[in-house]
């Protein structure tokens, strides 16, 4: 199948208008000599059923949550998505509809984004937000490159997500940068870890907002000491749901909030759907990269919304412009906008709470197991590590083969963590049941046991 | 076609917010009472201030305010540049087939190996459909794909000790993302003026041609729809220099099956399969921008690489790659669109591509064809998928491009894309696709010769309008100067 | 609330047609070619006329036609009588769970297990809530169960010899469905006269009972929206002649938990779960009407039955029943109807539904309250989950009923059930159902109230509205006296 | 979760407004003998995401033909549905939408349902047809009521869908109607066997085309007889995609076509998705019953549809309705309108084409396993009969080992058929390929072998 409309009739009767003999007429001006002239090298075309079964068959080969008991998060995270949100995120005035440039036939999405921009400011306590960008790590990129067209130079912490370090290096490598990276303490980010790396090059200091290992800094000592030496805090997020439990960043003192929005998009994807969420203050709206939509009215003075400040963008900019960015992530800024707003006040704060009880159950069950021992005690929201008395590979190998997908073993991390061997991030979100926990447990301690 | 009837003057949600309401839904803890009084003093103070709704008013409510939209679902959407094709339903329901969703990008190797092999073939077939030899599909957009391709220069460069390459070529016709990318590259942007035609000035080129040069970012067909004739010539003089060059694969539309970046003497590519592989725009993203490479450049891509071994005849992720350019951003690409793109190829098959190509062309120039006859189309002579015309002819009226798109609106049409490439002046950029029919293309002919006639019959309609869309124009300088860009309580 | 926008002028698909065009797409034949010679004398000698479209115009046409629908999603829609309350979102995805779907009827037994055990527990369930001993999900709709519940009746009294009894009483106040049932069960109809305040008429139905009464067929609420009150009265009267009682269960949303029609005597019910149980209307079905009885009447439930059987720990179909009625239609049911109300059910819970009817009997009330200050209301005193007035207030100015409703319209909402039942003289019929805000009942009162006003002040506006919809007032008449019930080419 | 907006501050200024105190009091015209004294007897409810979860394991106890390849037909019928179908019905402007009885504010679902009777006329070459009733074996028995009303009387064969005649004798009872069964011959109904019961109290004789065994008869010389002797010709078909290669009834002479729509309407689930298809003459068509769409101008001239010719129906026409039928399958006409114009005029010949085509190839192969017998030799779409060695339930058990549903074993229909033993009946329809059929023939010839 080929979604092609014309038929011989008509392409006969475009070709006469044209006044050319054939398509390939059209070609033309294509140089001979780089011409492809074999038939491409892809399988023929299949028809809608074949396609189907042929991409069933193969999605059949991936085990899913569907069937698997997970306690993986470590950057992505199964909470609940309401229903109604694929739905209406398949809405075809929605994803067949691209960036809002008319704005007369555009007030749809403009008006979701406009909302999904409040609804972020409100989580985090920001003044401002944009329309998105491709990511979280991506985001929290962007954030520092707003935070140091003065100063060249931001400090990390180990205690940050190693993939969106990684992210920040590639970015600031460009951005002429430089990355600072202190050590975790106790699996904590104090100001003490910062301090020797400070200096007033410094345009920023990242603190991640429950920190990778699951524990929350103290995000106003670190405001204060850095704006104390002219720096900013940039706050990261991965988990966008512990803003139901948490003080917001906006209320610490942050000046740029960087976040992963994947958690309420929908479900995980192996890769996706992840959504940059970018806060910040009113001082530094001018410098926030990507999209925003603003609120004015049409000519007849009703209330409209449109895409604003574009001056900071690409298109008009060119290398000046605040950053690269063109298209956003702009369907699942929209599904996160109704996630948001389905959980509403209170749904975000019960989704938050649950999880942090069910963690902490969870956590307090696990350190029964003889073997297995706490790693840091540090206050956590839904995520803490454990060590194992066995190779993590080892053990979660052995749960899989009961349908448990156990805590991330922080070796992935390739030698990024050589301090915490034999150690797993277990996550245990509101969508977990007792019963998956304890039989996790259970299954642990045969395992260790055996 | 196009005419009035009922709409609903919808309120922002946080206005329809109720104390009280809710439309969530969460599993009870079942588990016993933990003390959380450790978590007492990082507790918020005050709850984030999100509407309370009831379940049936979050679906009016988004329902209502979708109908404001225009969409490829409601109409003809020419919109140059971004290549509004149909988006096949095959591609949203194999994108929401169970078993590729609800996987954590951590879990076991052996329980995604489904999704694997699709970015695996998905790769393969994008390598050979642009001639290049590895394609990673990390980046997230066409401008994210551009970043990591001109990275993965930059990368190589670095490698062989080139640190005086400073300077990346792009011709005043590209598209914003080229230099902005370039920039955030750090890399000094080097514009060189198109030729009155809008190619490429050999002999600009020429004078830009040293050994401070990294790269040249270059689309072709370029964003006049034409293709670059001298595409040959450009490639020597680029890698004469040592420089390499970026294609830029927005236009990609134009070529597939007939003439490969990788064959033209491309090092890199991205494409967009937002645009190229009728993956949906979803109002602004996500999309992917999947970047190819020739050989030499493998080693700079960005991690995890998707490999596969033979021997256990299983996928894996390949992160022990010393000399990539790093991480573009977190696990490997939008997969959703991943998926979509993968079904289209799938159903269209090398021949089905070849053919895409051949009637983008042809609705392309046949459009012009049409509308060259009442508009004025600065390039001469066959176009490739899309195409370029002004209302210089229509100067004394005072009316501009704008107001014509505007009026487009009016038709149940959406306008072209305007004001783009900056070096045409007035642009009106048309890119029919190979999706849509003669007939909705004559009637979008026929309709903006209509609105040529009014432009002098009667131009204050076509300056004041649109009259027949949910809002009248917009008024975007006051949105600029009275920032509000979100809504608060006190308002 | 309501404003103009965008609509389009969509022609009839047909006109649409381009020889040669095509949407479709089918697995090739890759089996060898068989001699079809057989099959010559009965080839069709011209195809289907069928139009051939591309698959971005179908979508986009059937994308168009469905925005000059209104629709729950879309607005308040408080038609009467027909329960148009919120259609949960969880519905419609279990619905589409892939072990749903892809179920041959007739294949065995053991491979449909899941959707058997859904169909026995929505029966108990059912069962439970209408206090009756089994249920049957066969029925399509609420005539097809009301049919079904009928033939159940014929069926004992056929079984006792009992062939006089040819009589079914039913109150001037019911639904159209009622009599028309009792007419092609083979019935004569018994119509009795409703009180003036429109409940049955005690004396009538002393006068009409008789040992030819086969059965009432009453609603509880009654089709005004008010509880019968001397209804245990009413099952005394008919079961002592030998009648059995049959409950119509379209107003069932407004007593679920507060009490039963098996426990206010009725033998046999039906229930539309299109109403009650939140599955969607689906502009005119499928629905499904379940049918419960009480035990003595089990042996003439429609085949098959679905059982369970403990010794297996198994679900079967039960065809062996010699008493049985028959069947109403192939298979077991409108299966698609039935996942959605097992769902719905299992959200709310026994509590849950009782506090729906709670709420829903509470906006009714509220509603009537307030517009009762303006219209006319007939029925004095507490509704049930719908009510019913009418501008008898407003004679002086000529507007009807139909007036009004076509004026709503503009408005941006549905209006209410009009001309229903025949007993109340302009009536309109108003059911806001419990998944209704305050809000939004407090916006249609007021727009109601203006409309009164309009009534008064500029009749004109509401005599020839609406003026706000995608078409101006229908002309149904010329509908019936120029037949036109299909395209035709010549057209 | 329960979808209630009404907070408590909603209920009390609604209570007050009213004038009473409690909810309660509005039920205290429920007499309280009959009252409900206790909580249903159901249980609590639960979340969004428990009834998902609890139903995804249920629908996991069937298997579907996702995973079994199915050589059912019998009446229900696996054809290509195209997927933008189930996406398109899924707009909430038509699922959320009822019996469009405002026409102002329903034109979407009037103006696809005249479409939907257009395309019903088109593919039967009939006049007229309706707007659907609940499946095609109610089609029938409306069909029959509209032919009975001067005579009293009606023959059906055995080669009927023996649950249609059960549908038929049920409807027929209360029509007061005379069922009269005819005895197929050799797999066929030819005129020779409505000849004995043929009188003048009969209205109308009925054939189904194809037949229940898949055969095909000669309806032209059925229409003749039947109107020689001042009765109607009722044509059944079961399986739509049939008339892609038959000839219309309608051009041979029928005066009321009554068929099951649910190839065009979704995949098959266990019962349903059924849709009672409705055609007839203009001659017949005050008697057609059930909603009908007329075209129509609106005030100011513009075309525009409406529910029409509502005089026949029971809300106006009370006990002397032309049926009882209210709501009908309304959405799943208009599924079916949607596949139909996918398919357009090419789409559906093929569609058949290769549906017979590979059936006579499947039964060619079956024919070669030593033991299978062909049954009739009648000419057939894609459904046959054969004979087998073995008990065809104990085959079929072996089949659904393999993942292979097997033809329908005739037994099913509890004697009904005494004269054809051991026999299944077997479907393919263009969605079997070649090795799924090859495998059907090797793995039924080790099973019989064996
Ligand atoms: C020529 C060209 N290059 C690059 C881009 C950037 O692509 P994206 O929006 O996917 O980042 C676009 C998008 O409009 C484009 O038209
Ligand atoms: C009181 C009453 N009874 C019966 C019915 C018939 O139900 P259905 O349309 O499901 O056949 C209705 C439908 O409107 C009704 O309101």
């Amino acid at each position: 199948m080929n979604y092609l409309p014309a038929t011989d009739q008509d392409i006969k009767e475009m070709l006469e208008k044209i006044g050319v003999s054939s398509t390939e007429e059209l070609f033309k001006h294509v140089p001979s000599e780089v011409r492809l002239k074999r038939p491409l090298n892809i399988h023929a075309g299949l028809s809608e059923y074949e396609v189907l079964r042929k991409m069933t068959t193969l999605s059949k080969k991936n085990k899913t949550t569907s069937e698997l008991v997970s306690f993986l998060g470590a950057g992505a995270y199964q909470h609940y998505q309401p229903l109604l949100v694929g739905q209406l995120i398949s809405r075809s005035e929605f994803f067949t509809a691209y960036t809002p440039y008319q704005a007369e036939i555009s007030q749809g999405t403009l008006q979701a984004i406009y909302e999904y921009q409040t609804c972020v400011c409100e989580i985090f306590g920001m003044d401002v937000a944009n329309a998105s960008v491709y990511d979280g790590s991506v985001a929290l990129a962007e954030a520092i490159n707003m935070a140091t067209d003065k100063k060249h130079e931001v400090i990390l912490t180990t205690a940050l997500n190693p993939e969106y370090t990684k992210v920040v290096e590639t970015y600031c490598h460009g951005y002429g940068v430089k990355v600072n990276i202190a050590k975790h303490k106790n699996g904590l980010s104090p100001v003490e870890v910062y301090e020797p790396l400070m200096s007033k090059n410094v345009g920023a200091i990242v603190v991640q907002y429950p920190n990778f290992f699951g524990n929350i800094d103290d995000i106003k000592a670190l405001a204060d000491f850095a704006h104390a030496n002219g720096a900013l805090l940039i706050v990261a997020t991965s988990d966008v749901a512990a803003m139901g439990l948490l003080e917001a960043p906006g209320k610490l003192g942050a000046d740029i909030v960087a976040a992963e929005g994947m958690s309420f998009v929908g479900p995980l994807q192996l890769s996706g759907p992840s959504l940059g969420m970018m806060a910040t203050t009113n001082k530094l709206v001018r410098k926030l990269p990507g999209r925003i939509i603003g609120k004015t009215i049409d000519s007849s003075g009703n209330p409209a919304f449109v895409l604003t400040l574009q001056a900071r963008e690409q298109h008009i900019r060119r290398e000046k412009a605040s950053s690269n960015i063109c298209s956003n992530q702009g369907l699942n800024a929209l599904a996160a906008c109704i996630t948001m707003v389905t959980l509403g006040k209170q749904g975000l704060q019960v989704m938050a709470e649950r999880s942090a009880q069910k963690a902490h159950y969870c956590y307090q069950q696990l350190l029964t197991i003889p073997g297995i021992e706490p790693v840091f005690d540090a206050p956590f929201f839904d995520e803490f590590l454990i060590k194992l008395p066995k190779d993590v590979s080892y053990v979660n190998k052995c749960l899989l083969d009961e349908g448990i997908l156990g805590g991330c073993c922080l070796d992935r991390f390739l030698g990024y963590y050589p301090e915490l061997d034999n150690v797993a991030l277990y996550c245990v979100t509101e969508l977990r049941t007792k019963s998956e926990i304890d039989n996790l447990v259970n299954k642990l301690g045969v395992i260790l046991r055996g | 076609m196009a005419k009035q009837g009922l709409y609903y003057d919808e309120p922002i949600i946080f206005e329809k917010s109720i104390p009280g309401r809710k439309a969530y839904s969460l599993p009870q803890n079942d588990c016993p009472a933990q003390d959380l009084s450790s978590l007492a003093p990082y507790r918020r103070k005050e709850a984030a201030g999100l509407p309370e709704i009831s379940e049936l008013e979050v679906v009016r409510h988004f329902t209502r305010i979708s109908t404001k939209n225009f969409s490829v679902d409601a109409g003809f959407y020419p919109l140059g540049s971004c290549t509004m094709k149909y988006n096949p339903r095959l591609n949203e329901a194999v994108a929401k087939l169970d078993g590729f969703n609800g996987i954590h990008p951590y879990q076991p190797i052996s329980t995604m190996q489904g999704s694997l092999e699709l970015m695996f073939e998905l790769a393969k077939d994008l390598a050979e459909i642009t001639g290049m030899d590895e394609v990673t599909l990390q980046p997230a957009a066409g401008a994210h794909g551009e970043l990591c391709g001109i990275k993965l220069i930059q990368a190589f460069h670095e490698k062989n000790g080139d640190t005086k390459r400073k300077k990346v070529i792009i011709p005043d016709s590209g598209h914003g993302t080229n230099p902005a990318t370039a920039a955030v590259a750090g890399f000094e942007v080097y514009q060189i003026k198109s030729t009155p035609e809008g190619f490429v000035d050999l002999e600009e080129l020429k004078n830009a041609c040293d050994d401070t040069v990294a790269a040249i970012m270059l689309t072709n067909p370029n964003t006049l729809g034409m293709f670059e004739k001298d595409i040959v010539e450009i490639a020597k003089m680029v890698h004469d220099v040592g420089g390499l060059l970026y294609y830029d694969g927005a236009n990609t539309n134009a070529i597939m099956g007939y003439v490969r970046p990788g064959d033209m003497g491309f090092d890199v590519v991205h494409l967009n399969l937002h645009k190229t592989f009728a993956t949906p725009h979803g109002g602004g993203g996500p999309g992917a921008g999947p970047v190819g490479v020739k050989a030499f450049l493998k080693p700079f891509l960005p991690k995890p690489l998707i490999c596969y071994n033979e021997k256990t005849a299983s996928y894996y992720l390949e992160y022990d790659c010393p000399d990539s350019l790093g991480r573009m951003k977190t696990f490997c690409g939008n997969f959703a669109v991943l998926v979509r793109a993968y079904a289209y190829i799938r159903a269209l098959g090398g021949k089905g591509l070849k053919n895409a190509s051949e009637l983008a062309v042809l609705n392309a120039n046949y459009m012009k064809s049409c509308i060259s006859e009442f508009l004025n189309a600065p390039q001469a002579g066959t176009c490739m998928h899309e195409f370029i015309v002004n209302p210089a002819n229509l100067k004394d009226q005072g009316v501009h491009t704008s107001d014509i798109a505007k009026r487009i609106i009016d038709f149940g049409y959406h306008p072209p894309t305007i004001y783009f490439p900056l070096i045409v002046e007035e642009a009106m950029m048309f890119e029919p696709t190979e999706t849509e029919s003669k007939e909705t293309m004559d009637d979008f002919i026929r309709v903006l010769a209509a609105i040529v006639d009014e432009c002098r019959t009667n131009p204050e309609i076509v300056k004041t309008a649109p009259h027949n869309a949910p809002i009248d124009r917009i008024d975007d300088v006051k949105a600029c100067r009275e920032l509000n860009i979100r809504w608060e309580k006190t308002e």
